[in-house]
């Protein structure tokens, strides 16, 4: 069964967003060399409370662009970004960010990975002990508490990060490739935690992937970006409900799914392509 | 020119304006520094006088002949020893301990060794030169990925093809920094070996100006010394950055 | 207070003041020496001499006909040595070279061109009647330098100053001891700056009047002056004993007056090596106010 | 462990060459290693020779930990903006290449004669490297972990100290390495010049009187005193990378 | 409809193999440590003269080194190799390989680097000039022809290094993950290109992959290698024809021959994300 862009068009919202853009557009200026690079935009979005939205799209189109000005890390060339109703200045309390390069400090354990940012806000020891047991254990670290990144693999790497984000209890999570260094069906293991995980904290979630089986296994909603300048070309809700399980590869409609995005990225690949 | 380049400019020019006014108010005392003018005039002198010609050319020759053997010894001596990691596990600590001695110490050994004058000044200089060129000559050969080495397999290139066609060229951007650093310290040995110890040449010249407190003269000298330092730094660098920008991975 | 003067600890410039300082004369004429600066060369003792609290020391005449030719504002205070008899030429046991003359169309080593060590050779070879253009002087650095040339083969002779000289007397044989040959010639000056002189006169004449109770003291008493010096300059007893007996009978220690005759020898040496081009106005440059009198009144 | 060892083996066939030269050429400017350890016995046994060496200890100490802290400061200074790190590079590298000896006068004039000159060649030496090292590091930093400050909240100065210095610190390792040994040869050519005391005067004096075997002996010294920071230094480089 | 291994079965194998592994098995000894790595085998695996064999498992499994073996740069620690009949020794005449880093020569512009092979041949000029000038034409990189790799973006430099090995004219092609650097739409299109420059050559083909789509839609025969050390646990005939491209996504069996694969990789990454 096909799902054809209708049946999966974008559910009216009605609830204050929770992270809200509107027209935002980021232009890098290259200077000296008088050619600026038009990276992204103008994006719409709106991000509802507690949901999880998939964004996937070709190389270099402005995935990470755009994570960087939800993350208060890059301020919009033009249009408004606001979380919580706030504009966004500077990075937000309450935002967390997994970042597309392992990002883990190799200079402390995993232990003191983990708490490390929790230490820096002056979090109460035993607090951050509790916390950061329970971090280590949910991503699946518990062996390597005291080992340091340079002994684990790529990808234990990046759970060590993602684990270092979530002890810091933020409300909206931003991820950014966070399984690029595994193979593909590690991926999809991984998933099942990062469902499991959101559906107990209700954080808003945004994931950055390049594989489509993996943003449409995740998300309630996958937003397909256009080539460079990146735009929001299509916005696919997947009607999944919110108990799923990697086990949905199996689902009839996922197939589906998976075509329809492949058929929009399609086009916007080959540009890409000829581009270099 | 690159805006850091001019904002570069600007600040040197900002520091010469600085010293001049400096020494021109009376703050610094001439018997000490002269205003930057005074030296640019005494250099023009010197360079019109032509009286410091052949001191400028044994220096210049010296330290071109010191920066060739540390870079070619240095490089054959950094691929023995990154050949055969025994050695190289034994020397490698001792490299950076080496700077700690004033290598101009030894000078009348290197007088028993090569004689008197230019060779053993030289062999001062490189002694200083060298080790930044085996170092960087390790880096370099340790940071060839393996995957080039495989390739060259899959081409069936023997050993030496190998070395040359592979080795050299993909080590090179590191290779250069050593060559960088080895034309530094190639100038400090021998300018710093001639001021101390020699009859002969621009530090010999400065250093005879010194004791006369001859100002003028040695400023003029010192600044001959800046000026060459950094046109040839700045050659170098402008090869540097297209290596780099070549051959960055 | 602290002074500067050359080579400190390795030529014998400095006995007076090592024997002032242990027999307290220092204090005695009102000054309390607590140490002194070396240096290897004239210009860097005047450096340093500038830069310290009590701009005083002790330099070679050419630094200080120098410094003051470039307009620095120095004056020559006392005389500090009037011998060559430290200095000396010498050559391998076992080679031909036994006077000057033999010297023609070979090489021989100074410590740096226009140095003390190449003035006296050429004043000592004008003396002779050699050709100096035939002689020809490589500059090695050093004295030691010179002697390691000299053992290597690199020049037929070397320049060399005591203790050095003593120190390896049997390694090589003297060609000509300089100050058999050349007449007593001002070889060290004290020198202050005029400022100094003007606000701590007294101060000034206690540095040199202990100077000059040093001297007379090392006259009076080698033996302990040998014994002072082995301390001072880390020195073998024998080696000290031998360099201070050398330099008593040319009396090489001023007690600081000026003798005009001696100044203007220096002077024609240093135009043989062409130091000095012009004429020198001594008027302007010695002040001898500050001189003790008994000395003031010797000439 | 094994490399210690190793560097052992290259320091004997070293001496064994040493011996080797001194018995080919036979000449006093090259006294035998034996004659120059049992000249450094000596001098090891001299009181002064430690006042002296204490003198160069206390500069060369100051001058370490001046050049440390200014070297890191400035070079995280200069690598936390792009522009400020292009702008500075060629002008210390140029500045560095210049012989130092030459610029006696000009120290002279600012710290006197004191303790501080000595102090100050030895930064003129050792602070351009580590300078050089810190501020190229940062610059060649993966920007991610600043980006991951940032968003864990961290204040400027938080992120300096927990994030960019410990990041860093293996370059800086490296270039306090090489920092330590030049600031030691800047003290000691320091004592050279306003020579009334220190290491780099017994060198000068000993130099004067021909006393070969007192300079390499303490050229010996000197050497090992290099490697024990230097061995030192690398055993914190490895505590630290694990 | 759901494809069954039994459907899927390997097929005998009569015609003499061009490659052919017996036993293959390779185990790394780490000096002074002890414990040797046993990274691979016992591998018994014969590749039909052109056909397009494709490799996946998980990381770590042995692939690399599988390749390494094949390429003739590792001898196996027991069991046999054989090209085209010989055993394997040193590297076989005949025989290309794309590893999964970069391998462009970076001091070397496009041209050169595909060149570079053919003029250690001691090719005729022309006939070098004539084949190059194709294969960047045929690998999309002709306006980038004097360009060098640094200014080339990762995906570029691996077509470059593609066509170096192309333009050798080998008769077994090794590709280590060739399209690791692109995104996975991007990856499909190259894969097209792959699939024509195959027909055209009638090159034998390995191609490792983590990409399970792209093994499914690709190969003749997908091998699934369990975790290390690797061994084939199922060897999956697609049974597509010859002149199949990426069109091919949206065939109704491919759905399922990508989920039979997942499946049986499943259990192994299960064992590889509880090994780290
Ligand atoms: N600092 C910068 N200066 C100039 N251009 C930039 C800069 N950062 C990013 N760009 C350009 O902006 C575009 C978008 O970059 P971005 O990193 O957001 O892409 P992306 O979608 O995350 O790509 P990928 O999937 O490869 O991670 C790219 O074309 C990139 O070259
Ligand atoms: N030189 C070596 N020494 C020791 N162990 C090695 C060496 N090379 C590889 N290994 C080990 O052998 C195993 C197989 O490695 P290989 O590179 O073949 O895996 P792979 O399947 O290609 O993995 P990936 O998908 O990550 O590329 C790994 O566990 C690796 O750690
Ligand atoms: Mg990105
Ligand atoms: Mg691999």
């Amino acid at each position: 069964m096909s799902v054809s862009p209708a049946e999966v068009a974008v559910v009216p919202d009605t609830a204050m967003p929770h992270a809200r853009l509107v027209g935002v557009t980021r232009v890098f200026s290259r200077r000296g060399r008088g050619d600026d690079v038009h990276a992204l935009g103008p994006i719409d979005l709106d991000l509802k409370r507690g949901e999880f939205f998939s964004v996937v799209g070709p190389s270099g189109c402005g995935k990470s662009t755009l994570l960087d000005v939800l993350a208060g890390l890059a301020t919009p060339t033009s249009g408004t970004a606001e979380f919580e109703g706030r504009p966004i200045a500077g990075v937000p309390a309450g935002v967390g960010a997994v970042f597309q390069e392992d990002a883990s400090f190799p200079w402390l354990s995993v232990t003191d990975n983990v708490a490390f940012g929790l230490r820096r806000a002056g979090v109460d020891p035993a607090e951050i002990a509790r916390r950061v047991d329970y971090a280590i254990g949910f991503m699946g670290l518990r062996g390597f508490a005291d080992a340091y990144p340079a002994q684990l693999s790529g990808g234990m790497r990046q759970r060590v990060c993602i684990a270092r984000t979530l002890v810091m209890q933020p409300r909206l999570i931003l991820l950014d490739e966070p399984f690029g260094a595994l193979d593909a069906q590690t991926r999809l293991l991984m998933g099942d935690e990062l469902l499991r995980m959101w559906r107990e904290t209700g954080a808003t979630v945004l994931l950055i992937t390049h594989a489509l089986d993996e943003a449409a296994m995740l998300a309630d909603r996958v937003g397909v970006m256009s080539a460079r300048p990146g735009v929001f070309i299509d916005i696919v809700a997947t009607g999944w409900d919110a108990e799923r399980d990697s086990r949905i590869v199996s689902h009839p409609r996922f197939g589906d799914l998976t075509g329809h995005l492949w058929e929009r990225l399609r086009v916007e690949s080959l540009k890409h392509l000829r581009e270099g | 020119m690159t805006r850091e380049g001019w904002i570069r400019l600007l600040v040197i020019a900002a520091a010469v304006a600085a010293l001049e006014l400096a020494c021109r108010l009376g703050w610094v005392p001439v018997t000490v520094v002269i205003p930057p003018s005074a030296m640019a005039a005494s250099l023009v002198d010197i360079l019109a006088s032509g009286k410091h010609w052949a001191d400028i050319v044994v220096s210049l020759r010296s330290v071109a002949i010191a920066a060739v053997l540390s870079i070619g010894l240095g490089f054959l001596v950094g691929a023995v020893i990154h050949a055969w990691p025994l050695v190289r596990g034994a020397v490698e600590p001792l490299l950076a301990s080496y700077y700690a001695v004033p290598t101009f110490m030894f000078y009348p050994v290197f007088i028993i060794l090569f004689g008197v004058g230019p060779a053993a000044i030289v062999a001062i200089a490189v002694l200083l030169a060298i080790v930044s060129m085996i170092s960087a000559t390790l880096v370099g050969l340790d940071r060839i990925p393996l995957v080039l080495r495989k390739t060259a397999r899959m081409m069936h290139m023997g050993p030496a093809s190998r070395a040359l066609l592979i080795g050299l060229p993909a080590a090179l951007p590191h290779l250069f920094t050593g060559v960088k650093l080895a034309v530094a310290y190639a100038f400090i040995g021998v300018i710093a070996s001639e001021f101390i110890l020699s009859g002969a040449g621009m530090g010999y010249a400065i250093a005879y100006a010194y004791n006369n407190f001859d100002n003028r003269e040695m400023y003029g000298l010192m600044l001959l010394i800046i000026l060459v330092v950094t046109v040839v730094n700045t050659g170098l660098d402008a090869v540097d950055r297209r290596l780099q920008a070549r051959l960055r991975r | 207070v602290e002074i500067s003067v050359t080579q400190w600890g390795t030529s014998l410039y400095g006995a007076p003041y090592a024997v002032a300082m242990a027999e307290g004369l220092f204090k005695k004429a009102g000054v309390d020496i607590t140490s002194i600066i070396g240096s290897g060369g004239g210009g860097t003792t005047v450096r340093n001499l500038l830069a310290s609290e009590t701009p005083y020391g002790d330099v070679a005449i050419a630094a200080a006909l120098a410094a003051q030719r470039q307009g620095l504002d120095v004056i020559i205070v006392n005389t500090g040595t009037r011998s060559t008899a430290e200095a000396s030429l010498v050559t391998m046991p076992d080679s031909p070279i036994r006077s000057l003359k033999d010297l023609e169309g070979k090489k021989v080593a100074v410590t740096s061109p226009k140095g003390v060590s190449e003035m006296l050779l050429l004043m000592a070879l004008k003396q002779e009647g050699v050709d100096a253009t035939k002689v020809e002087r490589v500059a090695s650095g050093g004295y030691v330098n010179g002697l390691t040339m000299l053992e290597q083969g690199a020049v037929a002779a070397a320049a060399l100053i005591e203790p050095l000289s003593i120190i390896r007397a049997d390694k090589y044989r003297t060609v000509v001891s300089y100050g058999s040959l050349l007449p007593p010639m001002t070889t060290s000056v004290g020198i202050t700056t005029r400022a100094f002189a003007k606000s701590n006169p007294e101060r000034l004449r206690a540095i040199i009047a202990g100077r000059a109770a040093g001297v007379e003291a090392l006259y009076e008493n080698p033996a302990r002056a040998a014994e002072i010096l082995t301390k001072a300059f880390k020195l073998d007893p024998a080696v000290a004993q031998v360099a201070v007996a050398n330099m008593i009978g040319p009396r090489m220690w001023s007690t600081g007056a000026f003798d005009r005759t001696e100044l203007d020898r220096t002077v024609e040496g240093l135009r043989l090596i062409g130091e000095i081009t012009g004429p020198v106005d001594w008027s302007k440059l010695l002040d001898p106010s500050f001189l003790p009198p008994a000395v003031q009144g010797a000439k | 462990m094994r490399s210690a060892l190793g560097s052992a083996v290259v320091v004997l066939v070293l001496l064994v060459v040493w011996e080797g030269l001194h018995l080919a050429v036979s000449n006093s400017g090259l006294p035998s290693p034996v004659a120059t350890l049992v000249r450094l016995g000596v001098l090891l046994g001299d009181a002064d020779f430690w006042r002296q060496a204490g003198e160069t200890g206390r500069a060369f100490a100051a001058a370490v930990v001046l050049s440390t802290f200014a070297g890191i400061g400035l070079g995280i200074l200069l690598g936390m903006n792009r522009t400020t790190g292009a702008v500075a590079q060629p002008i210390l590298v140029n500045l560095y290449a210049l012989p130092k000896v030459t610029l006696y006068p000009v120290v002279l004039l600012i710290f006197g004669l004191g303790i501080s000159a000595r102090i100050a060649f030895g930064i003129m030496h050792g602070m351009i490297p580590l300078t050089l090292f810190t501020m190229n590091a940062i610059l060649n930093m993966k920007p991610v972990y600043r980006r991951s400050a940032a968003v864990m909240g961290l204040t400027p100065w938080q992120s300096s100290f927990y994030v960019v210095l410990p990041a860093i610190l293996p370059e800086v390792i490296t270039g306090a390495r090489l920092g330590v040994s030049l600031c030691l040869l800047g003290v000691l050519i320091g004592e050279m010049f306003a020579a009334r005391n220190g290491l780099g005067f017994v060198v000068m004096q000993a130099m004067e009187r021909g006393d070969m075997p007192s300079v390499l002996a303490v050229a010996l010294l000197l050497a090992m005193l290099a490697l024990v920071v230097n061995a030192a230094l690398l055993a914190l480089d490895r505590a630290w990378r694990r």
